[in-house]
């Protein structure tokens, strides 16, 4: 049943979506039996969903606008828009699916982004002393000077920094106490985020560091002792569980998996090779209770983690290792924060090259191997199986590849001849 | 050249160079206060100013006072929080000014 | 489903028929017949390509319901030229049904990665593809105890008639033996037994894939693991004593822990959702007795270890005793208190486990170490100056006990005198303290010739049985006495002193010797060795605003003060100057820490 | 000794002692403002102190700045009125301190 003019169905953000549903009686009433299919725990809602009812509130509500509503980042009333996208999307994907689609609208490429690498930028790269031969290179440092050097940038990073370092007095009666106002300390760094330009948030934090000092300076940029980190580290499926009971968070999240899947046939193994959508979602991650960070102060090696471990998750090790390794393994995510970072180190992302969609930068991020270019043979099998061929009148004694622990092995020397003669 | 009156001013220095003691290469946009308040001064002012060349020391006051109104901050900036050379978090309170008067 | 996640590649010209992929359900029973079905999610139903497919009821094989055209990829609104991903679920029911619903965390997700390309040509086909779908991460999760049977299809159904004149056939190999095997006709990885996880978690298995063509055999392996899922299948047991033997003296503090009891299960336990229903503990106090139920709890923390053989991971629970109130000194008992210990969901008889906790209260006695504590003093020393720290026996390991001090005249009818005397010294008590400080009461009267060697009578009460204990405090005082009747005086803060030549002649409040104590710092930047002028450095500065010093912020600023402090330096946890840049001096509460090398310039010279 | 915090201070003198220029034998009480002003100083003045010794030097600035606030008059007493000695009125403005600070 068709509810509104025609041409009605072009996407809109998830506020105006729903104004429109409730002008529509039919409509209206089938979201609010819709809300109440989805007000019960986990158990009760897939009870609640399969009932002919709530069925029926979704057939309704699948014509809306609010079907395929979305939502702005820094929109106003970001909020209400997330909550209104999840009330109904709860209910079409019943929950528990391992990634979600993103409430937002997705990210494109910005020219711009790629353009504005720090080098780019006169005014900071007089003051990366990077650029200088010889002269001590501290790129997180620069960004901490070209912040303080802008009152909104210095105000706001002050902000949150007295909060997340202002320690609470120990009370013996608490429990487990926080260090410090969590709570409070997350918000602040979700302000700074929000508010300040990412041309002098970004570097604060993907800044490429040639020494452990530098590093060690990265990992403190969001004051993790305070944002994220707790005296027992949870379980990593309960902290999901936890993000997953709050709208903002649950986007984000989303919108982290969506923007920072590893997707194969990429030169960056970003979806579309944008990894400005993936840093965009990595930080939109800050101040919620996924927050990562920077796992350790090793200059070369960039790992990102979460504050969780998989102790303990029983039959559910599996799930829960992917959902961590999403973070710790994940190349497009470290290819996006090497690509950035990279740019403040001195002329490898030249911008006046001939524009192509990327140019990979001087010291090549962690890439599967690339891909051969899509024809016919559209997707190579398994890169990890190893090939033995012998002729067919010897004795069937391949040599034996022994399963290792991470099984990539070079591939075996073809007998010569043997295979060639096939191709 | 005549002497400029109270104003802000800014230099630019690493929060070591501020002289509190703290390690760190970050910089800071340190505003302060400088120049004449001759144009604010009072009747007490030119008074103090005799009494203290002769007038106190007749009447065996060792008293120092002040001969007239200081160029100094009407307000501060907010706190400036910044990382120490050793990644430790620290924030200083009224350190750089906002607005000047005499 | 031993998966949830399937995934397989279609391309464009596959003619209607062609088999993609086989699902397959791991049975409870040889009688259960696995019915496999597309499920209607709410949002399937709208999807363009949901009749693009069929599902063979019996046998799990995915096949295409019409022949893919280059017209059905355009119809995709996504926006690549080259794959797009079709999103499919299915669901496995013990019988027939109409309409399946989507059930989540049983149904398996199905991403068929659709191709703008027709297949390619035997000749163009690299052997690996025959033999391996495209990098298939999803490793199967199979419950243990369940009945044999297959688990995957092997074969890649979408290739089988690209190269008609190959033979493709596999074969299954590991280093130990493993309880898999190939159906040779069908292409089927198998379970040939029911499986224990306790036994082994995970299989590894290695997959060989023997390509025969015209004049070769080519052979290509590829690792699998195979993960087996828990069961509470495995009752609890206690590995070694089921008995604690507690006894409580000192420590009698709500909250306190005791003893400790350890109950393995050789099964999993998920740390999360706390929900779970899978093996899950309940814990029964068995007394009767309102004492017990008033004063005893049992708590009970688990974590995740790994068996000595094999290292197959299980729980290990400790239950401890637990105070729910504090103990009164006076209370003396003796009990054994029974815990039932019940692995809730396992579902054979001896599920419980009982555990017992053989508990002896002691008394405490409140009473003094020595009969008298003697303390010197000079006659000098100043208002709040420390003369010394009283303490009841034990008292750094009482805990949950409150103890009062009070100084009392031995002599009751001593003379107006001696009584003035005697109000020279005082005792304070920080609130959680258990010790008390004798401190200076009244300076002027430690100058008085007739106030010689003071007597006091330290009296200790404890709150509840109001039971009481004395000692006796002899305080000499040294130094010369004044003929001069001595008023109070007034006290300035030794702190506000920036200099050593500024601080140690003078005297300031809580000085123990009349004077203050000056203390250089050595170190250049910010430094817990800040240099300070103190009124005794044995206490202050000492990041601990203690009972006496708390009594007038002007005693031990540095450790007190709460204000803002100004230059550079490091708060206290609670208050105080933990660090500070060169010398730290305060005015009151108003402390500044900087450089002082520098003769002060009075602000008229330059304005 | 220890110099006195800032405080509001009185001594008696002739009008003519003033050194405003009027000449009469009228007396006043003259009240002032001295003291020291540590206590109230910020972070702000423990970096101007530092600075004017060194970092301005550094940097090629010849500024003049205030480290500490001055000891003033934070209000006047009311216009004083006055005979000289050749019998005119004459009224002065701000002249005597009425509250000090820093």
């Amino acid at each position: 049943s068709e509810l509104g003019p025609p041409g009605w169905r072009e996407p809109l953000d998830c506020v105006r979506a729903s104004e429109l549903c409730n002008q529509n009686s039919q409509c209206s009433s089938r979201y609010r039996i819709m809300r109440q299919c989805l007000s019960g725990g986990d158990r009760e809602r897939s009870a609640m969903l399969a009932s002919k009812e709530c069925q029926g509130a979704l057939e309704v509500l699948q014509d809306s606008p609010l079907y395929d509503c979305r939502c702005k980042r820094g929109m106003k009333k970001e909020l209400q828009c997330l909550q209104n996208y999840w009330s109904i999307h709860m209910g079409l994907t019943e929950g528990e699916e391992f990634y979600e689609t993103s409430p937002y609208e997705p990210i494109h490429f910005s020219e711009e982004f790629r353009h504005a690498s720090i080098i780019s930028d006169p005014s900071l790269s007089k003051m990366s002393p990077c650029s200088e031969a010889g002269k001590p290179c501290n790129p997180c440092l620069d960004a901490a000077k070209a912040c303080n050097l802008n009152e909104t940038c210095k105000r706001l990073r002050s902000a949150y920094n007295s909060i997340c370092s202002k320690a609470l007095p120990p009370q013996p009666s608490l429990a487990n106490q926080e260090p410090c106002s969590r709570k409070r300390c997350q918000k602040a760094l979700r302000q700074f985020f929000e508010r300040v330009p990412w041309e002098l948030s970004y570097p604060l934090l993907f800044c490429s560091c040639p020494d452990q000092a530098c590093a060690e300076r990265r990992r403190h940029t969001i004051v993790p002792s305070c944002s994220h980190q707790e005296r027992h580290k949870p379980n990593c499926l309960e902290l999901r569980h936890t993000c997953r009971s709050d709208a903002l968070c649950r986007s984000r999240l989303a919108d982290f998996h969506m923007n920072c899947q590893m997707t194969p046939h990429t030169v960056t193994s970003c979806p579309r090779d944008n990894y400005h959508g993936c840093l965009m979602s990595y930080v939109g991650l800050i101040g919620s209770d996924v927050t990562p960070n920077y796992s350790d102060s090793s200059p070369s090696n960039i790992t990102i983690g979460l504050w969780c471990s998989c102790r303990s998750a029983g039959s559910q090790e599996r799930q829960c290792d992917a959902f961590h390794r999403d973070f710790t393994h994940n190349s497009c995510l470290k290819n996006a924060i090497q690509s950035f970072g990279y740019g403040s180190e001195g002329g490898t992302l030249a911008a006046t090259e001939p524009s192509s969609t990327f140019l990979p930068p001087a010291r090549p991020p962690i890439i599967s191997k690339p891909a051969p270019p899509l024809h016919g043979d559209a997707i190579k099998p398994m890169d990890s199986a190893c090939m033995f061929s012998t002729c067919a009148n010897l004795q069937d004694g391949g040599q034996k590849c022994v399963p290792s622990d991470e099984f990539e092995c070079e591939e075996a020397l073809l007998v010569q001849g043997s295979i060639d003669s096939q191709d | 050249r005549r002497p400029k009156p109270c104003s802000l001013r800014e230099l630019e220095l690493t929060v070591s160079e501020l002289g509190l003691g703290y390690d760190s290469d970050e910089t800071v946009m340190l505003r302060y206060c400088s120049g004449k308040c001759a144009a604010q001064r009072h009747n007490y002012d030119i008074a103090m100013q005799h009494m203290a060349r002769a007038g106190f020391r007749k009447r065996g006051r060792k008293d120092k006072v002040s001969n007239g109104p200081c160029c100094r901050p009407t307000a501060f900036e907010k706190d400036f929080s910044f990382l120490d050379n050793r990644s430790r978090y620290h924030t200083i309170h009224n350190v750089s000014a906002k607005h000047c008067g005499c | 489903f031993p998966q949830n996640e399937y995934t397989e590649t279609v391309h464009v010209g596959q003619p209607a028929g062609t088999a993609v992929l086989q699902l397959h359900a791991v049975l409870n029973s040889s009688a259960e017949r696995p019915h496999f079905y597309l499920c209607w999610g709410s949002s399937f139903r709208r999807l363009v390509y949901s009749s693009w497919f069929h599902l063979d009821v019996l046998t799990g094989v995915l096949s295409l319901n019409k022949s893919l055209e280059e017209s059905d990829f355009a119809l995709l609104n996504q926006h690549s030229w080259s794959v797009k991903k079709l999103h499919l679920q299915a669901v496995a029911l013990s019988n027939f049904s109409r309409k399946a619903p989507c059930v989540p965390r049983v149904s398996a997700r199905i991403t068929l990665d659709f191709v703008n390309a027709t297949l390619p040509q035997c000749a163009q086909t690299d052997l690996k593809e025959l033999c391996f779908p495209h990098r298939d991460t999803s490793n199967p999760h199979i419950m243990e105890n369940r009945f044999p049977g297959p688990i995957r299809q092997l074969r890649r159904l979408t290739r089988t008639n690209v190269c008609p004149n190959y033979t493709v056939s596999y074969n299954v190999e590991s280093e130990t033996p493993v309880p898999f095997a190939v159906n040779g006709s069908t292409a089927e990885l198998v379970v040939t037994a029911r499986l224990d996880r306790e036994e082994s978690e995970r299989y590894r298995l290695l997959l060989v894939c023997t390509v025969r063509t015209e004049t070769l055999i080519t052979k290509m392996e590829t690792s699998l693991d195979v993960f087996v899922n828990d069961e509470d299948d495995n009752a609890p047991y206690v590995n070694g004593t089921d008995t604690a033997d507690v006894i409580i003296s000192f420590n009698r503090t709500k909250g306190g822990t005791f003893g400790s009891v350890s109950v393995f299960d050789r099964d999993l336990t998920p740390i999360y959702p706390i929900d779970q229903s899978h093996n899950k503990y309940v814990g029964t106090l068995l007394s009767s007795d309102p004492w017990v139920k008033d004063t005893f709890d049992i708590k009970s923390t688990f974590s995740e270890t790994t068996a000595a053989h094999g290292g197959i991971r299980e729980t290990v629970r400790d239950y401890q005793l637990v105070l729910k109130r504090n103990l009164w000194v006076t209370e003396n008992r003796s009990v054994q208190l029974d815990f039932l210990v019940n692995d809730t969901t396992y579902p054979g008889l001896e599920a419980t486990v009982l555990l017992h906790f053989n508990v002896t209260v002691l008394p405490v006695d409140i009473r003094f170490a020595n009969v008298t504590h003697g303390f010197s003093l000079s006659r000098r020393a100043s208002d709040y100056a420390q003369v010394g720290r009283v303490c009841v026996e034990n008292c750094q390991q009482l805990d949950g006990v409150r103890v009062t001090y009070r100084l009392e005249v031995p002599d009751r009818n001593a003379s107006a005198d001696a009584q003035a005397c005697h109000a020279a010294i005082s005792v304070a008590q920080a609130p959680d303290e258990m010790w008390a400080l004798l401190y200076v009461n009244d300076s002027g009267a430690l100058l008085r010739p007739e106030c010689q060697d003071l007597q006091y009578v330290v009296v200790v009460r404890e709150e509840h049985a109001q039971l009481e204990a004395s000692a006796h405090v002899h305080v000499r005082l040294e130094g010369e006495a004044h003929r001069a009747a001595q008023e109070s005086q007034q006290f300035p803060s030794c702190a506000l002193n920036r200099r050593r030549g500024e601080c140690e002649p003078v005297r300031g409040l809580g000085a123990t010797t009349g004077r203050c104590q000056w203390r250089q710092g050595v170190e250049k930047g910010i430094s817990e060795d800040y240099s300070t002028c103190s009124p005794d450095l044995r206490t202050c500065p000492d990041s601990f605003c203690d009972a006496v010093e708390s009594k007038d912020v002007s005693i031990c600023p540095q450790d007190c003060t709460k204000e803002t402090v100004t230059g550079g330096h490091e708060r206290g946890l609670r208050n105080g100057i933990q660090a500070g840049y060169g010398t730290c001096y305060c005015y009151s509460e108003k402390c500044f820490c900087e450089k002082e090398d520098v003769e002060e310039v009075m602000c008229d010279d330059v304005c």
